[in-house]
């Protein structure tokens, strides 16, 4: 078996957070593939929702974007997209959402709107889509982005879904009463919020990865945990399953299949 | 009340230049034979509001149709960015984009309240974010009951909504299945509306009771258009072309290629839009 | 979470005295046998919560079980007074009946308030009526746009809402279709459920993609009823009883034929209660 | 063929004010036999809403109930109650809304609440279900009462649903758009309201009924048009779908069918 990806590595250790009593709001990328590889291994109970209004379902390849044909053909039901903003994510149904940014900061919150001045861009991201009330309306907010200066940054230009805010009660202060990012699964390392300074901290890192690979992939001075651990490698079965998983999805999304 | 014609017909009648345009379909039949047909017409100045504003309208900013874009994730799925929309409001190529941007729980909430015939929608949402500060549509209400702030957003009520559609019956009642969108609200909210369909068929035959369905006096134009969502997909009938969508990436990279494919896929088959009611 | 249990151990471990309860069920499938459950098992002081009270709530209010009515249009449909409901508010018979009086339009919008989790819902209406003099649950929001001034009225949140469903599935999951009334939005907006089915099935099997399913995360116990619904209905088991819906008039119009009839129809008959989960 | 009943005449009266191109809002009772035989005889191609959610419902029997079986097995598609009231009454989508009551003033205001104190009742009546909504959101309102002393009243205790108020201008202060009651249908004639006063003025004596009887049967003093016509009896056609129409609604509800 060939050696294992960074890539594969985040999203190994993003599936292994989930439970299967979870009820996930699933993004496309390294979420859609972290989800289901869960779904595929320790956790079959999970409930994969896709904010296209598709609950509970089970797709055989990653779908593309959030609203592919497989989704709704392997869906429990699919409701409208008012529906499932409304009863579901803000309903509060939801235990785990899922996140990625172009830019976090040390406090996870997430930039994917605008790099430069909104109004005079210099590169202008995509922007919020349903991330704005994700990050506030999940149990728990799982993030997944691999590391790099430009990407983990001391200050956001634009703050596009709230994290811990400015630290200890920015949520409760905006009445907020969800937990927020509880982890950052990244191709490095695990991060997660420090108990009293709300922080991102370095809790495991990943086989092969040092603190000085991390620091230099990151523009804030990192913290790292005291009884920091080493990230399990990948199980045989693990990466079997999400290598078959990547397989499936690139024949079926040239048209192959 | 629904009068079956021709792409070309619908498009003359019901859209014009300046109106407030909502397409929709979520990744699900999108209508891009209608948004096609609105480029070769060549209409100008238009205001467009789509969740996800995807291809359809990168092609229709980048031939120069919008002046505004009312949207809530302006990616191309899984691939990257929509190098159109982009072009446009990073260098103003072809021309000025007023951007008024939203999140998508506010999006089909303001979609929802327009079919709902209320002038503003409430949600719980936007707290710790940016985007409130650079869009005054992004407001706030207070709860007579509680006290509690809610976000508040104005209704959508585009002139004329454009959807897509898996098929009508020979009264004009239009059915809907699969992943549905925000497409019955859009009509809904929208003074007038044009429908493409896969097929017209003689009834809709066995259903679910509760079956997604737009009364044809709910719904304007209906023009048969198959394939009339591809490369989106419509439930039934053929997949979601994502190599094509994978595609995109690089023909719309530059504007050069870009214009050359508008002009041999788009511009010059206008025959498309001529496939007569059956 | 899901559990499938008997109706008694339902009801025993989710209905409590004092509790705010939604029994709902628009005409179609109303859960007349979880009412008579918790009739026999002797509630008190229960705030029932429902769009039209039915002969569901005329029971349960002349047999003592509730201190306060939430509802929208208590008539006997068709038919005409609900005279255990009269007898409550216009004589205090069993005893004193505080009423929360709404329009059905509101009540639909608190309910999908409730669903969405809001604290309240706003709608266009209550123009020119006296309800909101004698209702301080009735209030208004100015739109922040328009400027204009919409009712508003809380959200309803239950402590524990019962439906009837035509079927559940070995997970749990549960499947409504007709008439669905605002059962999904009473199910979404309570704290706990019950839901009564007439059957439990391996798979839904071949259905719509946009099936009206309550997964079962969202649901708390279910157990098996069949005829659950009756004199009320279930879309594809058995029809509306409306022979006894007008034999009703005459039963319950005294009191002691109305006891009598309790006594004989429901408190002798504990053991509807006791079908096991199959 | 027997003689023409006054509540014969009074449905075939409202049946006849329909239009093909009608959406129309029904009621339970008299408005949905005249609905129904609009429909089966000069409008086939009315369309019914009940507010049950069941859109464009042909019913081979009068449902007892406004969410009876027959209306969901014999609509295009029924809908939750929520959207109903939001997306179809409330969107402003119904032509003409049928009421009826159990007391009307002469500004066409119904109460179908409380008779006698509202906290201490006299009667208490079913109360307003749709009626407050469906008053101001409808294109336009018909009602069907049949007439006497205490159903046509001086003044409402209680304004369940807003007719025109206290005359000129009363919808146009609260913000109402739509025309309210253009019609009021009895067993004795048909008012309209005035196009100056908006009070409610006969314009049409049904065979048989003379002014005196209409002045007996209501509270106020009445006024009648100038031109006023007789309403045309019900024709051969007319009577015979209505009465083929109970006739089956009856066995079907003693459980006959």
């Amino acid at each position: 078996m060939n050696a294992v990806t960074p890539s594969e590595m985040m999203t190994i250790a993003a599936a292994r957070a989930l439970r299967s009593t979870d009820v996930c709001f699933v993004g496309i990328g390294a979420p859609s593939a972290a989800c289901n590889l869960a779904r595929l291994t320790h956790a079959p109970g999970i409930t994969l929702i896709y904010e296209s209004g598709t609950i509970d379902t089970r797709p055989d390849v990653l779908p593309l974007s959030i609203g592919d044909g497989e989704l709704c053909d392997t869906a429990l039901t699919t409701v409208s997209v008012p529906e499932m903003f409304r009863y579901w994510l803000q309903g509060g149904r939801i235990t785990v959402g899922f996140l990625g940014g172009a830019q976090i900061d040390r406090f996870a919150n997430l930039n994917t709107t605008v790099v430069g001045d909104y109004d005079k861009p210099k590169v202008r991201l995509p922007g919020g889509g349903g991330a704005p009330e994700i990050a506030i309306h999940c149990g728990e907010i799982f993030i997944t982005m691999q590391m790099g200066s430009r990407a983990f940054v001391e200050t956001l230009p634009f703050i596009t879904s709230l994290g811990h805010g400015t630290g200890p009660g920015s949520r409760e202060r905006l009445g907020v009463t969800t937990k927020g990012p509880t982890r950052v699964i990244t191709d490095l390392c695990v991060m997660e919020p420090d108990a009293h300074t709300c922080e991102l901290t370095v809790t495991s890192l990943h086989p092969g990865a040092t603190r000085e690979a991390v620091q230099g992939a990151c523009g804030w001075p990192v913290r790292f945990a005291a009884d920091i651990a080493e990230t399990p490698a990948p199980t045989a079965e693990e990466l079997t399953v999400l290598r078959d998983l990547h397989a499936r999805t690139r024949r079926a999304h040239s048209g192959e299949v | 009340m629904a009068s079956f014609t021709t792409l070309r017909d619908a498009v003359a009648a019901h859209v014009r230049d300046g109106d407030v345009v909502a397409m929709e379909g979520f990744t699900h039949l999108i209508p891009f034979a209608a948004g096609h047909e609105i480029i070769r017409q060549g209409r100008r100045d238009l205001t467009l509001v789509r969740m996800t504003p995807d291809i359809i309208y990168d092609q229709m900013i980048g031939m120069g149709c919008a002046r505004k874009l009312v949207f809530s994730w302006g990616g191309n799925p899984g691939v990257g960015s929509l190098h159109r929309m982009r072009d446009a409001v990073e260098n103003q190529w072809p021309h000025r984009l007023d951007i008024e941007e939203h999140s998508h729980a506010a999006m089909a909430n303001a979609y929802e309240a327009g079919a709902a015939n209320l002038p503003f929608a409430v949600m719980r949402g936007y707290k710790g974010v940016t985007l409130p500060e650079v869009n005054p549509n992004i407001r706030s209400v207070t709860c007579p009951f509680t006290g509690e702030v809610l976000a508040a957003v104005p209704a959508v009520r585009p002139d004329v909504a454009v959807i897509h559609a898996l098929r009508a019956d020979r009264r004009g009642n239009v059915l809907i299945e699969g992943i549905t969108g925000v497409q019955k609200e859009a009509v809904l909210a929208a003074r007038r509306s044009i429908v493409t369909v896969e097929e017209i068929v003689e009834d809709f035959g066995p259903r679910s009771p509760n079956a997604v369905i737009l009364p044809h006096w709910t719904v304007g134009a209906i023009a048969v258009v198959p394939r009339g969502a591809h490369p989106s997909y419509a439930h039934g009938y053929y997949k979601r072309d994502n190599a094509f969508y994978q595609a995109w990436d690089a023909i719309a990279r530059e504007r050069d290629a870009f214009l050359a494919w508008m002009e041999e896929n788009v511009m010059k088959r206008a025959d498309l839009a001529l496939e007569p009611a059956r």
